[in-house]
């Protein structure tokens, strides 16, 4: 789970990370002298009179600390312009970004990769994948509480607010899987809020997207078949949406790909058949507070449905 | 003790007006803590104001009347405010128990005042945040209407009844700054409530 | 102080702790709610001197936290499509005035919700896990004042359907069963 | 028993003890109660240390751990930090300044007995497992109507409530006393440096404090009876709540710390046996650092979207305000640089602490207030880091400095410098050890207020690590409670100036007698103790059937009229009780106001209705304005 805001996979993250240096530097060296000057100022001779204030010692005492005074001054207005600079190029709007909507809700991210067709358009959950090289302009909003989606690998973080859009660019430099967090406190799921972010060079990138664009593969196999039909009987088509059946509850991640995705219920689990099966039994026992209610199935329509929900591709 | 030099106070005044008086700084920082509060409550108006598309949000700007009348009564009941406060000063006791009745009167007429003012706002405090920052504002005013009615009367009844010595002329002195306060914190409230709708719309 | 004081107040404390804890108690795993039999009567009327069944108590009903789920699934459930966001009443029947086609005792709403009603109201049994159920029937409960204020939902972060009372719409007639 | 003694003396029992107005008795609850919380607060973090020691632990479920955190923050804030710098302040400033009490006695008991309430309704609330969870700045709509189920956050609201009023009062009293009750000669210019920034505190104080008021009122407002300030879908914003909060939240921390800079001033002088060099400028960088203060909250707020102009400006304040706290630590070292050889007592070792703990955290400032760094930097475990530094740094360590530097005053005993090295040592390491990886967790990631973390996440060592510093702290607090309970009888008898200082609180008796001094000392300069000659003149004749105390002008600190302060009075604490149940109340209904708001009525006009035998000694010594001003002329030109 790689969150490191030092090791940058993007441009964005990497301008930040040398800012970050540039002001560790300056701090580490101003701690070492202050710290210095005070050890010394301590190590006074056993029986030292003070100086009366017109004595030559006071007066250069004054004198030194108008220097610290001013030194101090050039170092935060150096500080300050070269925050002002590294802003300019994080703020600088994206050319021809891809566009992603991006809703946060109570304990999970619903994205949405905008296209000007609207047939065109990949709606998935906790999960995010990038085109390596090109910049990614989420345009975010939240639907209950105040969220913050946190990329450090690639950028710095962004509230998502009730009644307002935000907007956040992600570049990847290279392929690779990276990972954001919710770092607004949001409730009781707060800690299981993640989202994977896959960077994949462009052909790997549409080829993914044509694939989300394909509704869910119907069932081959009669087995596969009674596990559609135990859940569009069950409690999953009130809040989950599979495109191609009958399910299309809005209020639930999409579930149409689950089974491509790399970790299921919002970074909590990763996406395996046996944790499947745990998840929909007993969610509250993974995620305490969720809204996913404990499914009662007994167990070999437990077995179907999660053998079902894993064909989806 | 070795013949340090004394500074005999034992003749000076025990009690004093205005800043030299140790309530009128208590005053004063009760005056800058509400003003605070009426400055910022102002600023949150302003704040939705500038958010909203349309201000007031669904309703019409509250009706001017009663706003008007009450803007010009509690002016007006600066005069008695006024002569109460020198009254007290002058330690002239008939006539501070007049002045301070009289403007208990105004306050009284004031408070009904605003039980009209009320339904003239022409918003509910449910119906959206324009509807609620008005009734607060206005109800942040009344809270102080009322305290310091509620003080001028208890104040009065010291005047008539209580034992009495000459400091208390000072809290005659004190309550009627506070009274200005009450006076003039509904200026900009008045202004923001019944005018900018209409001015700015 | 008599020796006895002190357990009274630790006494009286307790049982102000219990009905403060109550209320805020965020029990995220299933009750042992129990599941209403078919035979719960819909109407006061009774054939010969049959004894009324024990009233079954909701398991939410001075519960502030699953209440406010109810009024989430409320939402999410499309209740509000046919009750309206607040249940003031739409196709379907206002849930906040004191009108009950069938019954308003907790298990009575259960079974309305669970086995749906003629003209129009789905039957949820299957789709709608128990614990969600009894959220939703605390939640229609508290909508026409069954329960206390303390434990009530207050407004939704949404359009305020609950106009104040000068402004409500009459309340329109019951749907004739 | 003197008359004086007779006067000032409070009444036995419980009844003396709840009615006392004595600014010494007031003080000293004061700080012991405010110790109380931050141990109580101090335990729940222990537990959440505990939680979070391992990866997916479940020693306490996400509801439990977010009380946690909430009531943790909101103690140390509103129930430890804030108070207790006011406490500090209300035992000393008036032997500092040289008077014999507070100006307004009876609010100065009133507020205390406010906070006492408040801080026993959120450990009750915390017990009945309704305490707070949405953080110790409850942001909307987490803490809204929808998303807040039940009573918790009015809690949380009320309990602002209670610490603002109980906070004004104290600001009020702290700058009527320092402007109108100095001993004759103490002019603005030889004030000491501790009751400046508590001046500069309390101005703060009252500028600041009722924007969270409002907050809290909009807030319990919008939950209770539907009012629409935060629904974004009514016209309503979430980010006004932000505004609101962080507004008060920016001067807040600097309420703690401001305090602190003014007790460093007064002990670190008395170890070099050297005025300190700079005064006027330590008073204008305290007076900077109050007026900057308010133009820098929009920094907590830079994750949010707002405008990169708006933000640069922010940065740009942020980061100056570093300035002025570099003045005072410069100063500092120069005082040092030209002191004698400084010997390292307890007290002396809790200020070294505060320049190698502290500057790290101010550092950690400046890096936060760049809106750039602040967007990787934000609610993560890095500015957990930056506010422990600064806090408990900056506020802690001063103020653990000062209970070793005051005890004796207080008390008339020394605490035991053995216990008092342990208990430095254990802290700074402990501190360290507990906070400084949380710099790295949070470049790793780790964001705020999560009540688990997988063991994918790479945090566990770390964390681990913190966990035990934190203990080791804990151990720390232990080993001073002790110290302290074993010196309040058994602690070496201390002089009445045991450290030598030069402030007009040493000139008292330790422990100082209920009215401080018989004789008021005149000041001639800025270290009166330290003057030759000292006291050059002393005030007679305040009357003593009455108590009395002298009331000096503001701009030349000349007399002007003696003050007949209010005796002991059971009614502050009605009043207080009364305000409780209306406060209470209200959480349950609205009409508790209005019909709690009758028995506060009548608790207050209690409260001011003058007593018979009070008016009867006061009418007894009464000089009338006009009469004494023609006394005042002649006594001002006989001064030496």
């Amino acid at each position: 789970m790689n969150t490191n805001a030092l090791l940058s996979g993007g441009p964005l993250s990497a301008e930040i990370g040398q800012l970050f240096w540039i002001f560790v530097g300056i701090a580490a060296a101003v701690y070492v002298v202050v710290l210095a000057f005070l050890v010394v100022s301590l190590r006074r001779r056993e029986g030292a009179r003070a100086a009366p204030p017109d004595s030559p010692a006071a007066r250069h005492a004054v004198r030194a600390i108008g220097i610290a005074v001013g030194l101090t001054t050039v170092i935060l207005v150096v500080l300050a312009l070269s925050d002002f600079f590294a802003n300019r190029v994080i703020a600088a709007t994206p050319e021809n970004p891809l566009r992603v909507r991006v809703t946060a809700h109570q304990w999970w991210w619903e994205i949405e990769y905008v296209d000007a067709d609207p047939t065109r358009r990949v709606r998935t959950a906790n999960e995010l994948h990038l085109p390596v090289g090109r910049p990614v302009q989420l345009e975010m909003t939240a639907d209950d509480v105040i969220h913050s989606f946190w990329a450090p690998e690639l950028n710095g973080k962004k509230d998502l607010l009730p009644g307002y859009t935000t907007r956040l660019t992600l570049v990847a430099a290279r392929a690779g899987d990276y990972t954001a967090e919710c770092a607004e406190f949001c409730g009781f799921q707060h800690a299981n809020m993640r989202v994977a972010i896959v960077a994949h060079d462009p052909q790997d990138f549409a080829r993914w997207y044509d694939a989300q664009l394909t509704p869910a593969a119907e069932p081959v196999s009669p087995e596969l078949q009674r596990g559609r039909d135990v859940l569009l009987g069950s409690t999953c088509v009130m809040c989950h949406n599979i495109t191609g059946t009958d399910a299309s509850g809005v209020t639930g991640p999409d579930l149409t790909h689950l089974a491509s995705r790399r970790w299921i219920a919002a970074g909590a689990l990763p996406n395996d058949a046996a944790r499947l099966a745990a998840w929909i039994s007993d969610p509250q026992g993974i995620k305490p507070g969720t809204h996913m209610p404990a499914t009662r199935l007994d167990a070999d329509d437990l077995a179907v449905l999660t053998h079902y929900l894993t064909s989806l591709r | 003790m070795s013949a340090r030099a004394v500074i005999d106070v034992s003749k000076l005044p025990t009690y004093a007006y205005s800043h030299r008086s140790l309530m009128w700084w208590g005053t004063l920082g009760m005056i800058a803590i509400e003003g605070t509060v009426f400055a910022i409550a102002l600023v949150v108006y302003y704040y939705l104001r500038g958010l909203s598309l349309d201000w007031p949000i669904g309703s019409p700007p509250p009706d001017l009347l009663w706003g008007t009348v009450m803007t010009a009564l509690l002016l007006v009941s600066g005069i008695p405010n006024q002569f109460a406060k020198k009254a007290g000063e002058a330690e002239d006791l008939r006539r501070v128990r007049i002045w301070v009745f009289v403007s208990i009167v105004f306050g009284i007429a004031a408070l009904v005042v605003r039980i009209f003012e009320y339904p003239a706002l022409n918003t509910h405090w449910q119906r959206n945040a324009y509807g609620s920052i008005v009734y607060a504002l206005l109800t942040l005013h009344t809270v102080h209407l009322l305290t310091d009615f509620v003080d001028t009367v208890v104040l009065e009844i010291l005047m008539l009844t209580g034992p009495l010595n000459g400091r208390r002329f000072v809290d005659v002195s004190e309550n009627a700054d506070y009274w200005w306060f009450v006076v003039l914190a509904w200026l900009p409230i008045y202004f923001t409530i019944y005018l900018v709708p209409r001015i700015f719309p | 102080m008599s020796s006895r004081c002190p357990e009274l107040v630790v006494l009286a404390l307790s049982l102000l702790a219990l009905g403060g804890c109550e209320r805020e108690q965020r029990r995220f795993s299933e009750p042992g709610g129990s599941t209403v039999t078919v035979t719960t009567p819909l109407s006061d009327i009774r054939a010969g001197g049959v004894a009324v069944a024990t009233p079954v108590k909701a398991p939410y009903d001075d519960n502030a936290y699953a209440i406010s789920e109810g009024q989430r699934l409320f939402q999410w459930f499309n209740c509000a499509g046919c009750h309206a966001t607040g249940g003031g009443g739409a196709i379907g029947p206002a849930l906040t005035d004191d009108v009950w086609i069938y019954g308003k005792a907790p298990d009575q709403i259960f079974s309305t919700i669970v086995q749906g009603r003629p003209n129009g109201m789905p039957a949820f049994g299957a789709r709608i896990p128990n614990q969600q159920v009894w959220q939703l029937v605390s939640y229609v409960r508290s909508l026409s004042g069954e329960l206390p204020k303390t434990v009530s939902p207050s407004r939704a972060d949404a359009m305020y359907f609950g106009k104040p009372p000068a402004e409500r719409e009459p309340v329109t007639q019951p749907v004739q069963p | 028993m003197s008359r004086i003694d007779d006067t000032w003396a409070d009444k036995p029992g419980l009844v003396g003890w709840l009615s006392t107005v004595d600014h010494k008795r007031i003080g000293i609850r004061f700080v012991v109660t405010t110790l109380a919380f931050f141990v109580f607060a101090g335990l729940l973090a222990a537990v959440m240390r505990v939680q979070l020691a391992r990866p997916d632990n479940h020693v306490v479920g996400p509801d439990t751990y977010n009380q946690l955190f909430s009531v943790h923050g909101s103690m140390m804030m509103f129930l430890f930090a804030v108070p207790v710098m006011e406490a500090i302040a209300l035992y000393l400033v008036p032997l500092m300044v040289g008077t014999r009490n507070v100006a307004f006695p009876r609010l100065n008991a009133y507020s205390y007995w406010l906070l006492l309430f408040g801080g026993l309704m959120l450990i009750f609330v915390f017990v009945i497992d309704s305490a707070p969870d949405a953080g110790w700045f409850n942001y909307v709509p987490l803490s809204g109507p929808e998303f807040g189920p039940g009573k918790r956050s009015d809690f949380w609201a009320q309990l602002i409530t209670f610490t603002e009023v109980s906070g004004l009062i104290g600001a009020v009293n702290i700058i009527t006393t320092v402007f109108k009750l100095r001993a004759p000669g103490m002019t603005l210019a030889r004030l000491p440096l501790f009751v400046w920034a508590m001046l500069a505190t309390a101005f703060m104080i009252l500028f600041a404090m009722p924007s969270v008021m409002l907050a809290s009122t909009f807030l319990i407002t919008d939950r209770l009876v539907t009012t629409q300030f935060f629904n974004p879908a009514e016209g309503g914003d979430v980010l006004l709540w932000q505004h609101l909060f962080w507004f008060f939240g920016h001067p807040e921390v600097y309420f703690i710390f401001v305090p602190a800079l003014g007790v460093i001033s007064q002990i670190l002088p008395t170890f070099a046996r050297r005025r300190i060099v700079g005064y006027v400028a330590m008073v204008v960088a305290l007076v900077t650092i109050a007026f900057l203060s308010f133009g820098l909250w929009v920094h907590h707020m830079f994750a949010t979207g707002l405008p990169p102009l708006g933000m640069s400006f922010f940065t740009a304040a942020s980061i100056m305000i570093a300035l002025p706290t570099g003045l005072q630590i410069f100063c500092w070292i120069a005082t040092l640089a030209t002191g004698e050889k400084v010997r390292f007592a307890a007290p002396f070792l809790f200020i070294i602490g505060f320049f190698f703990i502290f500057i790290i955290g101010g550092l950690t400032g400046v890096m936060l207030g760049s809106s750039t760094l602040d967007s990787q930097l934000h609610d993560s475990y890095f500015v957990v880091a930056h506010l422990h530094y600064v806090l408990i740094g900056g506020a802690v360590f001063p103020l653990f400095g000062g209970f070793y530097y005051w005890f004796p005053k207080v008390t008339g005993r020394r605490l035991s410098e053995r216990a008092g090295r342990w208990n430095f040592w254990l802290f700074f390491i402990g501190f360290n050890v507990a906070f400084f990886p949380m710099h790295i967790l949070g470049l790793e990631g780790m964001p705020r207020r999560i009540y688990t973390y997988p063991a994918a996440a790479g945090w566990s060592g770390l964390n681990l690590l913190s966990t035990i510093g934190a203990f080791t702290v804990a151990l720390s607090v232990l080993v001073f409670f002790v110290n302290v309970w074993r010196s309040r009888r058994a602690g070496e008898l201390a002089p009445d100036n045991v450290w030598g200082a030069s402030g007009l609180e040493w000139a008292a008796p330790s422990p100082p007698p209920p009215y401080n001094f018989e004789r008021i000392p005149a000041v001639r300069s800025r270290d009166p103790l330290w003057e030759p000659g000292f006291p050059a003149a002393e005030v007679v004749g305040l009357p003593d059937i009455v108590r009395s105390t002298l009331v000096t002008r503001l701009h030349d600190a000349e007399p002007d009229h003696i003050a007949i302060l209010p005796d002991a009075s059971i009614w502050p604490f009605l009043a207080a009780l009364a305000t409780t149940i209306m406060f209470i109340w209200s959480v349950f209904t609205p009409w508790g106001l209005t019909w709690g708001a009758i028995p506060l009525t009548i608790t207050l006009i209690g409260w001011f209705w003058p007593k018979k035998d009070e008016t009867r000694r006061t009418c007894a010594v009464e000089v009338k304005p006009d009469a004494g001003d023609a006394r005042v002329h002649q006594l001002r030109e006989a001064l030496p």
